[in-house]
C-alpha cells in the first residue's frame, strides 16, 4: 500500500535491564533463573572434590599425608563456615528450583484418565510423583551415605 | 454512577502522537459502585472529563479482546477488571506493554496479527480429506476435542504479549498466543498440515525463544494457559528434531 | 518466512534432565555435604571419610551416578545462565555461546576424566 | 487521498463479511477483495453470539420443519422462497465451518451434537459450548488468512458510499491508525456491518453495533425494510445487559417470578413442563418475543423481583449440576459470576429482557442484492426476509454464513463481468466525504455527545420497546428530531487525526440516529401487533391484534431528502406454501397441529 501521508508517530518505550524488578511475578522468575548459579557452585564443589581425591596417593592403607588433598577438601573446604553457608543457600535454591520445576511437569503432560473421558489426569498426580521422587531420592542418598560410612 | 459516594483516583497514560513527544499522565477522580469495571470508569472519564481520551473497546463481556491494557502494571481486560478489587488504592491505567503506543491507551498490535497470520492457523486437510463433501463432518470425539479445546479459547487480546519478557526482549519471537494457536491446529485430529507448521515452531523465534516464565498464563483472561501450550510445543518440536536426526528430510 | 531449525532441542533436553536431577537429587547431596562439614572426617571415620569415598568412587555404578549428576547439573546451569544473560538485556553473541556451553563441556570432561582416572587407579 | 482500485469491497468483517470474502476468493482467486472493518475482524460482534446456529441434521428433523418454525416464528412476515433457500443451505455451511476447524460440540461417538432452542420444534442448534459465535468468527477469520486475494483494511471506518448514476462504485473510509482517508473504488460493494442495537440504551450489543451500513444505504435512498421489528432477548443480565444465551433454557433452565412461579404458563406457552425436562416450543422454549412480552406483563402485575439495579426474574440453572453447566455453558457461568456476582451452579441468575437484534435492515432480494446496482447487503444489517417479525434464536448466526456466501458469490459474478471504473465524479464524492468529516472539527456548540446518545437510547426504550403506543412513539419521534439538531452542535475537543475515537463516535452517532428514526417511523405506521412489534393502542385496542388484511406487508423506510425523514411505504410478502395462521405455542400448538393433520386426512379421504 502506498502511503500518501500518515499522521502516525508510534512511541516505543525503551527496554530496561531491570524490567524484572517491576512485577513480583517476574522477580520470582529471575530468582528461579538465578538458582542455576547455586547449581553451578554445587557442581564445581563436587568436581573439586573429585579432583582433589584424584590428587591423593591411592595406595593400600594410606597415611594422612597420602590423602591430604581429599581431607583438605572434606574438612577445610566443605567444613568451612562460609562454604557451609553457601551450601545451605544452595539447598534453599535447589528446593526452590524443585518447586518451580515440578510445577511445570503437569503442564507438559496432558494425559486423559482413560480412553473415553474428557477428564485429564489431575495435576496432583504428577506433582505427587515429582515430590515422591524427591523424597525417595533423598532417603536413598542419605541411607547410602550413612550406611557406607 | 453519579449518585455514588465512593470515588477512586485514576491515573491514565496519555499520548497524542501529533502533539506529544512522549507519554504523560492525567489523573481523574471517578465515582464508582460495586459493578463498575475499569472500562466503565474510562467511559466516565471520556463522557465527563476528557472526550479526547482514546481506547479500544466493544463487547463489554470479555470476548472481543479489544480492551487489553495495563492496570497497575498488570495486563488486564478493562471490561473484566473491577474498581471494587482496588478499593483503598489508586489506579494506574497504561497501554499494553511491549507494543508501540499508537495513541493514549491504543497500541499497535499489527505485529501480533501478522504472527497469527504467519503460522497457518486453519485446518489444512490431509490428502484423503481434500474432497470431503459438505454433507458430513470429520469424526472428532469429545476427548479429541478436549485435547485442544482450551488452546482454542484465545481472544487475541494481547495480554500475554504484554506479560512476556521474551517478547519484550526480542520482537522476533512469535510469542504466546500465536504459538498456542499453532499448537492447537497441530493437535486437531482433523488437520493434516502439521508438517507445514513445524518449521515455524522449530525455528529459534518459535517455541525455543520461550523460557517458561509462565506470566502469560497468569494474566490470560480466558485461562488459555499459553505457557502449557508452549511447553507441549517444545516437546513436539524436540520429538520432531530427534526423528529428523535419524530420518533426515 | 522462518529461520532455520534451531538446535535448541538438544540443549533443552539436557537442561530438562539436569533440572530434574537438580530438583530431585541435589537437595540430598547438599544435606550430606552439610553433615560431612560437621563430622570432621578422617581416613576411616566420619561422614565422607576417605575410605567411604574410595569405596563409592571405586564402584562403577556409584561413580556413574555421580558423573551423571555433575554432567547434567552443569549443562542445566550453563544453559540457564546463557539465557539469563539475554534476560538481563545483554546482547548475546556466538562468543557467549562458546563461553557458556564451552564451560559446560569443559567441566563435564574434567569430571569424566578425573573419575575415570580414579577408577583406573583403584584397580 | 489515497485511491485503491479493487474488485469487491466488503464493509464489515464479522461472520458475514468474512464469509463473503472467502466466497469471492474461492469463486475467482484473481478478484481483488478489500475487506474493510472499523475493528480487527475478531472484535466484530459475531464474537459475542453464544447459543448456536440452526441446521437440520437429525433424522427426526426436516427442512420443512425448520421452514415452518421460521415462518411461524416470524409471524408470517418472512419471504417464504428465501426461507426455503435458507433452510436448505444452513447445514452445508455449518459443515463447511466444521471443515475449516470450528469446534462444534460433539456427541460421544464424535458426531456433531445439537441442542434445543426457542421456537424450534426439533433440536437443531449446532453449538460450540456457549461460545458459538466466538468460535465461528475466529474460524472464519483464521480460514480467511489462507486466501491471498483478501486484502484487509482493519480499523478503517467507512464514511460514505460512492454512487454514480445510481450505481454503487465504492466507498470512502478513514484509516484510524494512520489518520488518513482512503477512496476504494470497487465493482461491487457488500455491506455486512451488523445491526443497530446501540440505538437503545440497554442492549446486549458491543459498542460498535451502531448501524453504520444501514445508515449508509439509507442515506443513498436504498429502502430499509421492517425496522420496527427489534428483538428483545428475554434473558440479559440485570444492570449491564450482557446476554445469557437462550441455550441456558435449551439445556433446561427455567424462569421464575418473585413467587417462585413459572409464569410463562400464563402466556400461552404452557402447560408447565417438569423442571429438567425441557420440551421444544413449550414454556421457556417459546420464541423470544413472547417470553420478553411475558416479562413486561409480569412487571405490570408487580410480580417481578426488585433489585437495586432494576426489576428482574430469575433464570434458574441450579438443577443442571456443576459438571454439566461447566461443560455446556462455561461462558455463562463465567459471565454471571463476573458481572453479577452470581454462581449459576448455586443460585438463580437475575435477568430481564434487553435489546438484542435488528430484524429489519437494508432491503435485499433473495440473492442479497439491494435496489442499487452494485450494492449488496447481508447479515444483520440486511433484511433478506428470513426473520420476519421475530427472529428465532440460532437462525441469525447461520444466516451470516449462508447469505455471506450468497453475497460473495453474487458480488464476484458482477465484478467478473465488469471493467475497472474510475471517474472525476467519484473523486469529487470522495473529497466531499472527506470535507464533510473534517468539517466536524469546525463545529462550535455546547452539546455533548454523551447526552445526545443517552437521550436517544432512553427515548427508544420508552417509545419503541416491548410494547408500543402512539403517544409515546410520537414523543420519541420528537426526541429524535431534537437529537438530530443537537448533533450539529457537538464540538470536538480532540483535534488529532490518529485514532480519534471522539470524532468517529460522533459520526457513528449520526448513523445510529438515522437507524433509530427508521425504527420509530416504521413502528408508528404499523397499526397492528405482530411478532416483536406489539401495540397497546388503537380504537378499542384494535392495534393489539395482528391485522393480515392491512399489514401482511413489509414496511419500507425510504429517506426523503427534502424532510430528512423516512417516508414509509409497503411491499408484499412472498407466501409460497405456508398460509398465515394463528401463531401458537405450547399445548395450543399441538392441538392446532393435530387439527391440521385431521383436516388433511379427511381431505385425502374425500379424494
Amino acid at each position: 500500500m502506498s502511503e500518501v501521508k500518515s499522521y502516525r508517530k508510534p512511541y516505543t518505550p525503551k527496554v530496561e535491564w531491570n524490567w524484572w524488578t517491576k512485577v513480583p511475578y517476574l522477580t520470582r522468575y529471575m530468582v528461579r533463573e538465578g538458582t542455576c548459579f547455586m547449581a553451578l557452585f554445587v557442581a564445581c564443589e563436587l568436581i573439586l572434590g573429585v579432583f582433589l581425591f584424584a590428587m591423593c596417593n591411592l595406595v593400600e592403607n594410606p597415611t594422612e599425608a597420602d590423602v591430604a588433598p581429599y581431607l583438605w577438601w572434606v574438612n577445610s573446604f566443605v567444613g568451612n563456615p562460609i562454604v557451609m553457608l553457601l551450601n545451605l543457600a544452595a539447598l534453599g535454591a535447589s528446593l526452590f528450583h524443585a518447586v518451580t520445576f515440578f510445577a511445570l511437569m503437569p503442564k507438559s503432560m496432558r494425559v486423559f484418565m482413560n480412553k473415553n473421558t474428557t477428564d485429564l489426569v489431575p495435576d496432583y498426580f504428577m506433582l505427587g510423583g515429582c515430590y515422591g521422587a524427591l523424597a525417595g531420592a533423598t532417603v536413598v542418598i542419605l541411607v547410602v551415605a550413612f550406611a557406607t560410612m | 454512577m453519579e449518585q455514588s459516594k465512593k470515588t477512586m483516583k485514576i491515573t491514565v497514560v496519555r499520548y497524542r502522537p501529533e502533539q506529544d513527544e512522549k507519554p504523560w499522565e492525567q489523573t481523574f477522580d471517578v465515582p464508582y459502585i460495586h459493578e463498575t469495571s475499569v472500562l466503565e470508569a474510562l467511559f466516565y472519564i471520556k463522557d465527563h472529563f476528557e472526550p479526547s481520551l482514546s481506547f479500544r473497546w466493544s463487547c463489554r463481556m470479555a470476548v472481543c479482546g479489544s480492551c487489553g491494557m495495563m492496570v497497575n502494571g498488570v495486563p488486564h481486560l478493562a471490561c473484566k477488571t473491577f474498581l471494587r478489587d482496588y478499593e483503598g488504592k489508586e489506579m494506574h491505567i497504561a497501554p499494553l506493554d511491549n507494543f508501540p503506543i499508537e495513541r493514549d491507551l491504543v497500541v499497535d498490535i499489527s505485529d501480533l496479527i501478522e504472527k497469527i497470520e504467519r503460522i497457518k492457523p486453519y485446518i489444512i486437510p490431509a490428502e484423503k480429506d481434500k474432497n470431503m463433501p459438505l454433507t458430513k463432518a470429520y469424526r472428532q470425539t469429545p476427548q479429541q476435542m478436549e485435547a485442544y479445546r482450551q488452546f482454542a479459547q484465545c481472544i487475541n487480546c494481547g495480554c500475554c504479549y504484554a506479560a512476556c519478557p521474551q517478547y519484550k526482549l526480542n520482537k522476533d519471537f512469535i510469542g504466546p498466543a500465536a504459538l498456542t494457536l499453532l499448537y492447537r491446529y497441530n493437535i486437531d485430529n482433523r488437520d493434516g498440515g502439521k508438517a507445514l507448521r513445524m518449521p515455524y515452531m522449530n525455528a529459534e523465534e518459535g517455541v525455543w525463544s520461550c523460557t517458561s516464565v509462565g506470566y502469560c498464563s497468569e494474566v490470560c483472561p480466558k485461562h488459555v494457559d499459553p505457557s502449557a501450550a508452549l511447553l507441549l510445543g517444545k516437546k513436539m518440536s524436540a520429538t520432531d528434531y530427534v526423528i529428523r536426526m535419524f530420518k533426515p528430510e | 518466512m522462518h529461520s532455520p531449525r534451531s538446535d535448541e532441542p538438544i540443549y533443552w533436553l539436557l537442561f530438562g534432565a539436569g533440572g530434574m536431577v537438580l530438583g530431585i537429587a541435589i537437595p540430598a547431596v547438599l544435606l550430606v555435604l552439610l553433615a560431612a562439614g560437621f563430622s570432621s572426617p578422617t581416613i576411616d571415620a566420619g561422614l565422607l571419610n576417605f575410605n567411604q569415598v574410595k569405596g563409592l568412587l571405586g564402584n562403577w555404578f556409584m561413580s556413574l551416578c555421580l558423573f551423571g549428576t555433575i554432567f547434567l547439573v552443569v549443562w542445566h546451569a550453563c544453559h540457564r545462565i546463557y539465557h539469563t544473560l539475554h534476560d538481563l538485556t545483554v546482547h548475546v553473541t556466538k562468543l557467549h555461546w562458546f563461553v557458556f556451553y564451552g564451560l559446560a563441556a569443559a567441566l563435564s570432561f574434567a569430571a569424566l576424566a578425573l573419575q575415570f582416572l580414579i577408577y583406573c587407579k583403584l584397580f | 487521498m489515497e485511491k485503491i482500485q479493487t474488485d469487491v469491497a466488503i464493509v464489515g468483517a464479522g461472520g458475514t463479511g468474512l464469509r463473503a470474502a472467502i466466497a469471492v476468493a474461492q469463486a475467482n482467486p484473481s478478484l481483488r477483495i478489500a475487506l474493510i472493518s472499523k475493528v480487527y475482524p475478531m472484535r466484530s460482534h459475531t464474537v459475542a453470539a453464544e447459543g448456536g446456529a440452526a441446521g437440520v441434521i437429525r433424522d427426526d428433523d426436516s427442512y420443512q420443519k425448520h421452514f415452518e418454525d421460521t415462518v411461524a416464528g416470524g409471524d408470517w412476515l418472512c419471504e417464504q422462497d428465501v426461507v426455503e433457500y435458507f433452510v436448505r443451505h444452513t447445514t452445508e455451511e455449518l459443515f463447511q465451518l466444521e471443515h475449516w476447524g470450528c469446534p462444534w460440540s460433539r456427541k460421544p461417538d464424535g458426531d456433531v451434537n445439537v441442542r434445543r432452542f426457542g421456537g424450534m420444534k426439533v433440536p437443531r442448534t449446532w453449538f460450540a459450548a456457549d461460545k458459538s459465535g466466538f468460535h465461528m468468527l475466529h474460524t472464519l477469520f483464521q480460514a480467511s488468512i489462507q486466501f491471498p486475494s483478501i486484502k484487509r483494511f482493519d480499523e478503517h471506518f467507512v464514511l460514505d458510499l460512492l454512487v454514480e448514476e445510481g450505481v454503487c462504485r465504492g466507498v470512502v473510509c478513514y484509516d484510524l491508525q494512520n489518520g488518513i482517508f482512503r477512496q476504494i473504488n470497487a465493482k461491487s460493494v457488500v455491506i455486512a456491518t451488523g445491526g443497530a442495537g446501540r440505538a437503545y440504551i440497554f442492549n446486549t450489543d458491543g459498542g460498535i453495533v451502531t448501524g453504520d451500513g444501514i445508515a449508509l444505504a439509507y442515506r443513498h435512498g436504498v429502502p430499509i425494510r421492517d425496522m420496527e421489528f427489534v428483538q428483545y432477548h428475554p434473558t440479559g443480565l440485570l444492570g449491564c445487559g450482557i446476554l445469557m444465551t437462550e441455550g441456558c433454557r435449551g439445556e433446561g433452565g427455567v424462569l421464575y417470578n418473585k413467587d417462585g412461579y413459572r409464569y410463562l404458563q400464563d402466556y400461552g406457552l404452557g402447560p408447565e413442563t417438569p423442571v429438567g425436562h425441557p420440551k421444544n416450543k413449550y414454556m421457556e422454549l417459546g420464541p423470544r418475543d413472547r417470553v420478553s412480552q411475558a416479562f413486561w406483563q409480569e412487571s405490570k402485575k408487580g410480580r417481578t423481583i426488585k433489585y437495586p439495579l432494576g426489576e428482574a426474574v430469575h433464570l434458574d440453572l441450579t438443577h443442571l449440576g456443576e459438571k454439566y453447566l461447566h461443560e455446556r455453558l462455561p461462558l455463562i457461568c463465567e459471565l454471571a459470576q463476573t458481572y453479577s456476582g452470581v454462581d449459576p451452579v448455586k443460585q438463580p441468575v437475575p435477568v430481564r429482557p434487553v435489546v438484542h437484534y435488528t430484524m429489519g435492515g437494508i432491503e435485499t432480494d433473495g440473492k442479497t442484492a439491494t435496489r442499487m446496482p452494485g450494492l449488496y447487503a447481508a447479515g444483520e444489517c440486511a433484511s433478506v426476509g428470513i426473520h420476519g417479525a421475530n427472529r428465532l434464536g440460532s437462525n441469525s448466526l447461520v444466516e451470516t454464513v449462508v447469505f455471506g456466501k450468497v453475497a460473495g458469490d453474487e458480488a464476484a459474478k458482477r465484478a467478473e463481468s465488469m471493467e475497472d471504473f474510475d471517474s472525476k465524479e467519484l473523486d469529487r464524492q470522495a473529497a466531499e466525504a472527506e470535507k464533510r468529516a473534517l468539517s466536524l472539527f469546525d463545529v462550535q456548540g455546547d452539546e455533548s455527545q454523551y447526552k445526545v446518545r443517552t437521550d436517544m437510547g432512553e427515548s427508544m426504550e420508552k417509545g419503541v420497546g416491548i410494547y408500543r403506543e402512539e403517544t409515546t412513539m410520537k414523543e420519541t419521534i420528537e426526541v429524535l428530531k431534537n437529537c438530530k439538531e443537537r448533533l450539529k452542535k457537538i464540538p470536538l475537543s480532540d483535534r488529532g487525526r490518529v485514532f480519534n475515537t471522539e470524532w468517529m463516535n460522533l459520526i457513528e452517532l449520526g448513523y445510529t440516529l438515522d437507524c433509530a428514526q427508521t425504527m420509530v417511523y416504521s413502528a408508528i405506521n404499523r397499526k397492528e401487533s405482530r411478532g416483536s412489534h406489539q401495540r397497546l393502542d388503537g380504537p378499542n385496542g384494535a392495534y393489539t391484534q395482528r391485522d393480515d388484511k392491512k399489514f401482511l406487508k413489509h414496511t419500507l423506510a425510504i429517506l426523503n431528502k427534502e424532510t430528512g425523514l423516512p417516508d414509509i411505504s409497503y411491499s408484499d410478502v412472498k407466501i409460497t406454501t405456508f398460509q398465515p395462521a394463528k401463531r401458537v405455542y405450547g399445548a395450543e400448538a399441538e392441538a392446532a397441529e393435530a387439527a391440521r393433520k385431521a383436516k388433511e386426512t379427511t381431505k385425502e379421504a374425500a379424494k
